[in-house]
């Protein structure tokens, strides 16, 4: 396990403009959480929607160091792993309106946004589904034999399922340059942690495959999800070898919209106090205060660019149309789907 | 009787029947500190103690398997799925460890085992989380599959379910779980499984349905005989698996026309093998072809337009129905 | 033309494509070092290395979705199942991420990948090694089904599976790899995925086999033209979904009578949509019920003398066809 | 890890009465596969047949410690396992000629054997399928809090597959008597270990489960076996903790009949080093006549005795007839199977 990296280190060595990019992302994340949860309470965003709120250091400082020519891949907690990715906004709301401008044109919804324009290769929806297919991607990378790497984000409750071991397994047999990141807020869904894993720190379970490195960290603090992503990634470059990070944070907000901020499996105090003192942006804040990278009037600017960003998302997606009935048949198949008409005379 | 919901209906069997029997548990994710992803557990850890209403690792293939020994050794597990989509990633232990387990050993082991959960499509949870795969259970020897509409037959039917000593899946429907019904209170009442229901009798065409559509079609033939005097005996088999397809006939051979109605997918579904059925034991009485409605031929899609189009939903019934009459 | 193996079909379908395309690579359990557990993919690692031949662990659920992820980013894998019986394991990498991905993505990732492997039943290997699980693969939109009965449709289908931009389930008959057949070596030699082929004209009844039963329906056909002056005409979709029904509903304009054959499971079989579309579009022309003949509603025993009885055997196609011409 | 044991240690203080039982287990082991094999080459028995030859020590020193109400499941190459725990040998054989008085009336055949009678719960063919099963056996005994414990072995393919750490992390969340054992036979049919798990001894997959403790140990000493499995055993019955053995072994026939003993994956030479210098049977007789607990003429009589049972199980398994035609439609369900006929109106 790495040492313990704190904030107030020598924050990594990035410049202002670095820093504050890295605050921004973060204050996006939240806004935007904050906004799909109103749109949803209105009921122009349906199914599960599922709120990173609270987890925002683990994306951004996750994503910040990557290239653009690397992968991303995700579960279904995944509006702001898009967002940081460089997803259009729009393209997010509208797909989660369900709107014909949204990234999937309506069709993936909220668990399910793809941007292949910027290597975001999802948003997934089944438990553990999505790592053998970082597995896979990380595969082609060393097929072409080209530098890339391949993040991948998964949910605690990942590391008791089966494709966890097979996918493991593989990257390290393999010497893929995949990077696993365990996003462990504590629950998955009402399960506790330690009710569902029998491990203390779930990046110990790298252990069981030769070349995979574990690391748990603090993943309320952006500059150590950082630090420790950029060393994975030299490691997964350079070396052809796979990570796993697990990064501690807590999500503020219920599972997903459908379950409240807190009732039979954690209490409202024990929300409240993370809420109150392990806020990853508060605490990034503070950080850039105490070393006098940030003026008070850059966080009133961040947070109106950001509203704008968000007001602007808003918009798009309630100009975008729905879709056509047409639209049933489509996507299914490379070309025309021949039998429609005839396994489906009635619509 | 007490009008409840589907919902507490599955929750009263689920108590009942681990009252009588202590060797019956329930697992699955959720069941327990959270009172079950769709409230159906709820109470039951509080009453039963860890080791009979158990939380799972999110581990479907683990935790059937479990189930499976569980069984060998003579308890009577009910394994929860959050969603029967789940149960892609448990669907060896269902198909090769469950349903074969007794053929495999020659008798030597039952499997008294009940698998359980939401099927089919809720809202807008788009294409992973909505399938109604019923064909596919229906397809498997030494399964019993099970799809009740009502809360009655769902209490009914669960019963004889988990008092069952084979695997039984049974599908519930998402959408159902806060419909509500007529259920007896009596701990004694149960419905047998491989009996179809006559839902609504009728003289004109014969509709076969499961599950939610159950209820466009009701929805239809109230629409039809309002607006077309078409009198539409609506049949729900309840049981897939074995079915019992003596009531269908009967009806075919009545009214002699039949429209089949189902939320899955179209190729090689439920209905399809209904029509085999009817065809091959009812090919004279039939005036017309056999006309079904399913799910879209698609995957399901988040849109809520969408979404609905990909419904069987009663207009489509209702087209359906009119041109088997010859109506349209 | 030369008269080769099933198996050597296939060999020449993989060499040929790898040859012509750098981006298409085969992975799974033994395909490499061992050459294939059943020897089809015999030299292709010395050829082409083992980034592009690829040993698997025993992981079936984790290297279907590494093939899934490899082309989402452009390569095109070719999935080999040791045998589609450990597929269930992977269903869900099947089902969810490879069928629906570009549905879900609204097409923004294509999804060029082949499934393949032997399906069915060999030699006693009892019932959880033997399923023809067909039907289930063809219930799913997004799915392309292929099933060859012949080396020359094995090499033609593989290849055109392989070229083609959708998920292919490519199910090879267990017990064919040592039919032979003549087999064009022509490079471009393919066979387009979703048409019939008329294995056998004939005027009084039609057929309907893929896969294995194919050959014991011909043999039927034989018997019966010999002794009871039957003419049948056998027709191979060979592409189950999706299926080239014209040619079926042609047949059966002209012959009136139709029986099913196939390996699989009865309830929800491929037979039961094919009853399905016959009757919804040629319900005028048939002048007695179609009758299908199946793999037996039961698990597969170990023991020969019930595992040939399992199968769809030729004797029990005679008698099927020798009923729907009222001559039994 | 254990410290390393070998035979010619105390011989765990057992008598010579047990001492010779075991040896009497190996060669009941060794024969009755031997014949097994010539008869699947005369054709009396088909299917996929897998050998047990050269892995003896490992089931005879595991399962010989255990009590009669404790379990055992374990995969396809089952017979030896079933012989051991008490099988009838003529109810094995009967059931690889696909007979009537075989253990599973002949529906089962070789890769599923059963046996409810001795708690012989299979025999399983699909990689990995039994390991959840063993967890529910596990389950079940902690259920109705006796003190019996179940083992099951897995092949070390397993260690890759999902189910493995589906299992492995239920069996120590719960706390299971659950004692899992590798048969590191070198190879996953012609898969070398090292060349399917990213990991040097599986046994050591452990460390990703708490509470689960690992032993990688020879696996051709079955005395070795047999302590270790003792220590397990009272991990499990006492403290109601899981274990991870694995034992190093070889087989020293194909994976099954189909496949020669060497070949593409493993050279002639290497089959031979290890028939030559490593057979666990000869091992063990070497040792026991080293500390002079066995005279030579008890090897022969050993020997005709087992060939007798295997000549009397041949006998037996010729004599029972193969199932009747209506048997096919029997052991589905457990009433009548009402749909046989409609189903099926031609069989
Ligand atoms: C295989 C599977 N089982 C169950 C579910 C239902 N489900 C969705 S999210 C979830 C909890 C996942 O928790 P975790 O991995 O910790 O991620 P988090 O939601 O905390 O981000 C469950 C049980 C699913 N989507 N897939
Ligand atoms: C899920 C699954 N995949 C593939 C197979 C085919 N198969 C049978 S045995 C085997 C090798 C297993 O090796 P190992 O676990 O080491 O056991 P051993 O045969 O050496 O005893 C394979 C690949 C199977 N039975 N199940
Ligand atoms: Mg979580
Ligand atoms: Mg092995």
């Amino acid at each position: 396990m790495a040492t313990k990296i704190t904030q107030s280190d020598e924050l990594l060595g990035l410049d202002r403009g670095a820093l504050i990019e890295m605050l921004r992302w973060m204050v996006l994340g939240r806004r935007f959480e904050e906004r799909a949860g109103e749109m949803y309470q209105v009921g122009e965003i349906g199914g599960f929607c599922h709120l990173y709120i609270g987890q925002e250091a683990v994306a951004v400082g996750a994503l910040t160091p990557l290239r653009g020519d690397d992968y991303v891949i995700t579960a279904y907690r995944d509006h702001v792993h898009g967002l940081v990715r460089g997803m259009d906004p729009g393209a997010i709301m509208a797909e989660l309106f369900g709107r014909v401008d949204g990234s999937s044109k309506g069709k993936g919804g909220s668990m399910h946004l793809f941007d292949a324009a910027t290597n975001f290769m999802g948003g997934h929806a089944i438990v553990g589904g999505h790592l053998p297919i970082a597995v896979g991607i990380g595969y082609a990378i060393r097929y072409r034999d080209t530098d890339q790497v391949c993040v991948c984000f998964l949910g605690d409750s990942v590391a008791n399922i089966g494709a966890f071991n097979e996918a493991l397994n593989m990257a390290a047999l393999f010497r893929l340059p995949v990077i696993f990141i365990i996003e462990n807020n504590q629950y998955g869904m009402g399960t506790a942690v330690h009710r569902a894993a029998a491990i203390e720190n779930l990046a110990d379970r790298a252990c069981a495959y030769s070349g995979m490195q574990g690391w748990t960290i603090d993943g309320m603090e952006v500059l150590e999800v950082r630090r420790t992503v950029e060393m994975a990634v030299e490691r997964a470059r350079t070396h052809k070898l796979p990570s796993l990070i697990e990064a501690k944070t807590y999500r503020f907000v219920g599972h997903s919209m459908s379950d409240p901020n807190y009732g039979h499996y954690r209490t409202k105090e024990e929300v409240h106090q993370f809420k109150a003192h392990d806020d990853p942006i508060k605490g990034y804040i503070e950080t850039l205060r105490a070393h006098g990278m940030i003026k008070e009037s850059e966080l009133s600017d961040i947070e109106a660019e950001v509203k704008k960003i968000v007001d602007d998302s808003v918009e798009f997606a309630k100009r975008s149309p729905v879709p056509q009935a047409d639209d049933l048949y489509d996507d299914i198949y490379s070309g025309e789907y021949p039998d429609a008409k005839r396994r489906d005379p009635w619509r | 009787m007490a009008v409840i919901t589907y919902r507490d209906a599955l929750n009263q069997a689920l108590r009942e029947e681990m009252r009588r029997d202590p060797d019956i548990f329930l697992m699955g994710e959720e069941v327990g500190a959270y009172q079950g992803a769709y409230k159906v557990s709820r109470g039951l850890l509080e009453e039963f103690g860890e080791w009979r209403v158990r939380d799972m690792p999110i581990a479907e293939l683990g935790f059937t398997g479990l189930g499976v020994g569980a069984a060998m050794v003579g308890l009577r597990p009910i394994v929860e799925y959050m969603t029967w989509s789940f149960a892609l990633l448990a669907i060896d232990g269902i198909v090769n460890s469950a349903a074969k387990m007794r053929y495999m050993s020659g008798s030597q082991f039952k499997m008294p085992i009940t698998f359980r959960g939401p099927s089919g499509a809720a809202n807008q949870l788009a294409a992973t989380h909505s399938q109604a795969l019923d064909s596919w259970y229906a397809h498997v020897p030494g399964l019993k599959v099970v799809a009740p509409a009502t809360a009655r037959d769902a209490k009914g039917l669960l019963k004889s379910a988990i008092r069952d000593d084979d695997p039984v899946v049974f599908l519930e429907g998402e959408l159902l779980y806060g419909s509500k019904d007529d259920v007896p209170e009596d701990e004694d009442f149960t419905l047998p499984l491989g009996v179809s229901e006559i839902k609504r009798p009728g003289r004109d065409v014969t509709v076969v349905v499961h599950s939610r559509p159950l209820h466009s079609a009701l929805a239809a033939a109230d629409t039809l005989e309002r607006e077309d005097g078409i009198s539409v005996e609506v049949i729900d088999p309840r049981t897939l698996r074995p079915m019992d397809i003596d009531t269908v006939l009967d009806s075919v051979r009545k009214t002699n026309r039949c429209v089949i109605v189902e939320e899955g997918w179209p190729v090689c579904g439920i209905g399809a093998q209904i029509v085999d059925d009817i065809q091959r034991e009812a090919f004279d009485y039939l005036d017309a072809p056999i006309a079904r409605v399913t799910g879209a031929d698609a995957p399901h899609p988040y849109a809520a337009n969408l979404e609905q189009l990909h419904f069987p939903q009663a207009d489509l019934i209702v087209k359906a129905i009119r041109q088997v009459c010859y109506r349209d």
